[in-house]
């Protein structure tokens, strides 16, 4: 794995048409740290990790990954479609609809990136593939096809195809939100070796406990709006903004029995 | 000029529809019929040898005028209009029109017979103005046209037709395979005397091929090569004029 | 071409031309109506009916359209088969055209997402409603584009039914040209009509395609 | 009234003929799917000169007929003073004209694909021709195989226009049988069933390979 | 709403080829009762409830909802198309991965099934699911396709979309998966009016919480098998099993925070 990275996020708006679906948002994730991002459905959690990688475009702001501004070259004029790629191999990301290609296996879905994107050659590729399937515990659903796959072992293939391409920075929308509390366990546990490891990681998350467990820092977000940033702490443990506070309060209420 | 090309070449570059019968025929994928044998020894009195071509009819006017081809040796009747915008090699078989009928049709015997009948006829052929002017001649026939004759020949055996006009080389021939479905009318033939002959450009590179056609024709009648080869394929002889006309 | 040509030829060509467009119009809208039927009852229909069809299927599709409609024209009065050359060239298009459309539907039908039909199934709609509201609508997505191009070869089919002497505008067009030796202008003739024919049928498919696909070309 | 004979006399001729409706279709067919892909990409490109492209190719290759296409070939390129075997000619055109038709058929089955799939692969940085070939395409294909084979199976009916240009293959030689022997019903059954022969074989790898590919 | 429905499972079989994914499964689900399906990854929970509506068929044993046989007549004979789909009219179903109908609005996804099974009116139809689109929050997207939605609001229509046909038999598989908390608590509340309503329900869950709060009795799955069914008390708070009590450790590390 190579050198870690850092994303800043500099006053980013994007809109759908007329609805804002982020506004002004402001966020640094630290190099080698765990950022998780938690709020309400519909609040665009999903669209700021997908502005990171470019797969959405931001309409105004600046979204730099180790100082370097992506997608843009300068204010409204588009990258090449080369170095945008090249700045996309650093980055994985693991989907909230997963996104398994369905005409692959377990395996060939893993491996495929290493093939193609890391010119792994094959053999290599697919013994990387199965180590990173036995890392998520789908040993035996290696060569199954994604069809018959239950929704808890799609998700698992999705992140062990992520993780396995070693990325420097990964983002992970709801990475878990199919898993049961064992395998929640089990991939809190990778991701805290990963962290180690150095890789940054900006995730989104559904689990209260989840976040206070593994997140360096915690952002809320309302409404398009980042609310509050900071860490588990503070976010999580003692929050003082009355929306978190009621974000939160069904959860432990819910949650201790 | 073009007779020195292919004379330079060694060869003449014909095309025809090898659908034809009994001018231009596939048997079997090889090329014979009456147009061979005639342009066969025609080849040899200029010295060159003959490259067949087989091309459907619509491509071969075109084609001959891009320059494709040298000469179009398919059968073509010679009539006021192609003579305007083709030059045509003197006469090399008879194409009056005639008329064939179902065989057993005995209600029709004579050519007026087809007074108010139906008739086929390929379309936009010089047999086709003479049918339908004999047509009004006789007061009145429904005149039917087709792509090709055999879509003609194919109706009259299912009915839908009372007779076809063609020329009467190709109505022999058709007579002569399918005895129980055709029959001729007695006498055949009703249209003015025409003639089947073969095309080339009309330019002036092109007058001295005409001129050596027209003289390899000549020779092939004076020596009676042309009484055989007809005779062989029509099973009799017609004397045929030495030049290109249109009465 | 000049104006005498024009006024000698043109209305006959423009009458060519209109029954090329009732021929093609009618054998599409027939055709397609059949394909459906075709298709459906290979989803839905009993095990010998699909495997007749099948058969079907495969040997109007195999087959020539020219010596279909020569054999259903020609050879239809040996077996006491009597029909006019316009009846026999819209029923021949239309059932020359049914295996096609038949194919792309069952192929816009298995592009069509298991998941988005079993929920319609898990409360109880019949088969006929998830036909019309989910497979059908889902299916054309896919199978649009598809659908138009086989219309627009059937357009160009349509030029066979000169052998069986219906005048539409290839049969026109060769009898001027074979009159006025014009073949450049009468093949131009052809190429222009049929042009614009193809392009107004491909506009109104692409504006269709842009309607009912409008909604789901957005992320997954 | 139906001789059988002459029914069976035809198909020597005849199948000596399909060497070219074979050999024209089968090299169509395949320029025509690489050309069909190509374009199809164009047609689905960011840039809009590619897209302009793609929408100018199929406008045109559909909009003429295959006939006039062959005959532009044939006897239009010589007068530019570009000259082609006849062989080359009917294969590079019917190939061509294939590609429209095929990129249409690509460019719908891709319009039904989730687009999640190839964001998956753009967001680690896939190559665009890695995307398209791997997993675009792929899916594309199998989805869209009927629709394929249907095309395929006009193809190699259409290679019979080829004649034209003077090259002798099934239904040319069917005339050319059918004008010798007066019995056009029977010659031109019996280059139907040769036509089904070839086609059945197309449809049969078509279904093949959708049962195989099925995941 | 209607009577209420009661299901009966009875040493049910799955295969998929040689997969065995349940094992005489034996399980009565009461009337007006919540029943909640726990298990990791892969267990068969989704194949169960989806063997409930014979969406998927078993291979052995017996499913009764009310007393009737669903999906077979006899011993390996498929009952009538027509009775199945009677059947299933009574019975609602929230999927895993949602399965809207991407060529129709939330609300017409909600509508459709009112007009085309139910019988209402169009107008009727669509002020009923206007309703139950206000009553999971989401009245400001009513006329949004799935495509632009969040995961959230997509799993909320799914939601609503079932919840509007009044069935006597719910069945959720992960139906808070991709919900916020706060949401979460939401649709907790939903449900317990529903089942104090009277209607039957059957939820496949992660969130342990959830299950000790709503549900009359919990089943746990693994492998295939149903290790235990019995109150939550007993099941989730009280567990013997080493099993469960391996499952659930994680889960109470992580979220008491
Ligand atoms: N293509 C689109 N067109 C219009 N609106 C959209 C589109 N995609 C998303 N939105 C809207 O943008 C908002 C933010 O969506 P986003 O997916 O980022 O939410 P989220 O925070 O990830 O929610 P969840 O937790 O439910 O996944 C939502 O209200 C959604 O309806
Ligand atoms: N169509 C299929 N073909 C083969 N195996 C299948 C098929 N569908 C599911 N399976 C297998 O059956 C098992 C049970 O799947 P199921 O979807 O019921 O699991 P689950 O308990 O719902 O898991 P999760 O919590 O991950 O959704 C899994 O191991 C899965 O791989
Ligand atoms: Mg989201
Ligand atoms: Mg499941």
């Amino acid at each position: 794995m190579g050198r870690t990275a850092a994303v800043e996020i500099r006053r980013v708006d994007k809109f759908y048409g007329e609805f804002q679906a982020l506004k002004q948002i402001d966020l640094t994730i630290p190099p080698g740290k765990v950022t998780c991002l938690i709020g309400p459905s519909g609040s665009g959690k999903s669209t700021l990790l997908r502005c990171i990688n470019f797969l959405e475009e931001y309409d105004a702001g600046e979204i730099r990954i180790d100082g370097e501004l992506i997608g843009y070259d300068a204010p409204g004029r588009k990258m090449p479609a080369r170095r945008l790629r090249q700045m996309r191999r650093s980055i994985g990301m693991v989907f909230q609809q997963f996104n398994l290609w369905p005409h692959m296996t377990a395996q060939e879905n893993v491996a495929e990136g290493l093939i193609r994107v890391r010119g792994l050659r094959k053999a290599d590729a697919a013994a990387r593939a199965a180590e990173a399937l036995r890392k998520v515990g789908l040993a035996d659903k290696m060569s199954s096809h994604p069809a018959r796959l239950s929704g808890g072992q799609q998700q698992r293939v999705a992140i062990a195809r992520a993780i396995a391409m070693e990325p420097r920075l990964m983002l992970f929308d709801e990475p878990t939100s199919a898993l049961d509390p064992e395998l929640v366990g089990e991939v809190l546990n990778v991701m805290k070796t990963l962290a180690a490891e150095g890789m940054t990681m900006a995730v989104v998350t559904h689990e209260m406990g989840f976040a206070a467990h593994v997140a360096d820092q915690v952002g809320f977000m309302e409404a398009g709006e980042l609310v509050a940033v900071d860490s588990p702490d503070v976010v999580l443990r003692a929050p003082s903004d009355p929306r978190i506070l009621a974000f939160l309060r069904t959860y432990h209420e819910r949650n201790a029995f | 000029d073009q007779l020195d090309d292919i004379k330079a070449d060694g060869k003449i570059v014909t095309a025809t529809d090898m659908h034809y019968a009994p001018f231009d025929m596939l048997n079997n994928g090889t090329y014979e019929g009456m147009t061979k044998d005639l342009f066969d020894e025609v080849a040899k009195e200029l010295g060159v040898e003959p490259v067949y071509q087989d091309i459907p009819w619509t491509a071969e006017l075109p084609g001959l005028e891009v320059g494709k081809f040298d000469i179009v040796i398919a059968p073509v009747t010679i009539t006021p209009e192609r003579l305007e915008r083709y030059t045509f090699t003197p006469p090399i078989a008879d194409a009056t029109v005639s008329l064939v009928k179902a065989a057993g049709n005995d209600e029709l015997q004579k050519p007026q017979d087809i007074a108010g009948k139906t008739v086929g006829v390929q379309q936009g052929t010089a047999q086709f103005r003479q049918l339908q002017s004999y047509g009004e001649e006789l007061g009145g026939v429904t005149v039917k046209e087709y792509g090709t004759t055999d879509e003609a020949y194919a109706d009259l055996a299912a009915g839908r037709l009372d007779a076809v006009a063609g020329s009467l080389p190709n109505l022999t021939y058709l007579v002569k395979n399918r005895p129980e479905t055709f029959a001729l009318f007695e006498p055949a033939q009703f249209g003015q005397p025409t003639f089947f002959a073969w095309v080339l450009r009309k330019e002036e590179a092109s007058e001295s091929l005409a001129r050596a056609i027209e003289d390899a024709i000549a020779t092939m009648t004076e020596d009676g090569r042309i009484r055989a080869i007809q005779e062989k394929w029509l099973g009799g002889y017609t004397e045929l004029p030495l030049t290109a006309t249109s009465d | 071409m000049d104006a005498g040509l024009l006024q000698q030829y043109g209305p006959m060509l423009l009458r060519g031309f209109g029954i090329t467009v009732f021929c093609w119009l009618a054998g599409t809208v027939l055709g397609m109506a059949l394909g459906l039927l075709v298709a459906l009852i290979q989803r839905y229909g009993p095990r010998p009916l699909r495997w007749l069809l099948q058969v079907y299927i495969e040997v109007i599709r195999g087959t020539p359209f020219l010596v279909q409609l020569f054999v259903l024209y020609y050879g239809g009065p040996l077996i006491g088969l009597r029909l006019d050359a316009l009846p026999a060239g819209l029923l021949g298009l239309t059932v020359y055209g049914s295996p096609y459309f038949a194919e792309i539907f069952r192929s816009g039908f298995n592009a069509v997402p298991a998941g988005q039909i079993e929920a319609a199934r898990a409360i109880g709609m019949t088969e006929t409603v998830i036909v019309r509201r989910i497979l059908l609508p889902l299916g054309l997505v896919s199978a649009l584009p598809a659908l138009v191009n086989f219309s627009i070869i059937l357009t160009k089919e349509t030029v066979i039914l000169s052998i069986i002497t219906v005048p539409e505008l290839m049969y026109q067009v060769q009898r001027m040209s074979t009159e006025t030796f014009r073949y450049l202008e009468a093949n131009l003739v052809l190429a222009l009509f049929f042009w614009g024919l193809v392009e107004t049928i491909s506009r109104a498919g692409r504006r269709l395609e842009t309607r009912i696909t409008r909604h789901l070309i957005e992320r997954g | 009234m139906f001789s059988i004979p002459t029914f069976l006399d035809s198909f020597g001729p005849l199948l000596w003929a399909a060497r070219y409706t074979l050999l024209v279709s089968g090299l169509g067919i395949a320029l025509g799917l690489v050309i069909g892909a190509l374009i199809c990409a164009a047609a689905l490109s960011r840039r809009p000169a590619w897209r302009r492209l793609a929408a100018l190719w199929v406008s045109f290759l559909r909009g003429v007929p295959l006939l006039v296409q062959l005959l532009l070939m044939f006897y239009l390129l010589p007068v530019i003073g570009i000259n082609v075997p006849a062989i080359a000619a009917a294969v590079i055109t019917v190939g061509i004209c294939a590609s429209a038709y095929i990129a249409e058929i690509w460019r719908g089955a891709i319009g039904a694909l989730p687009p999640g799939q190839a964001e998956a692969a753009a967001a680690i940085g896939m190559a665009p021709r890695d995307i398209w070939t791997r997993i675009v395409l792929p899916q594309a294909v199998v989805m869209s195989l009927p629709a394929l084979v249907n095309e395929l199976i006009l193809l190699v009916k259409a290679s019979s226009l080829v004649s034209v240009v003077g090259i002798l293959e099934v239904t040319r030689a069917s005339q050319a049988q059918a004008a010798t022997t007066f019995r056009p019903l029977e010659v031109y059954l019996a280059a139907a069933c040769i036509y089904l022969l070839i086609n059945l074989c197309l449809a049969g790898v078509g279904r093949y390979l959708e049962h195989r590919m099925a995941v």
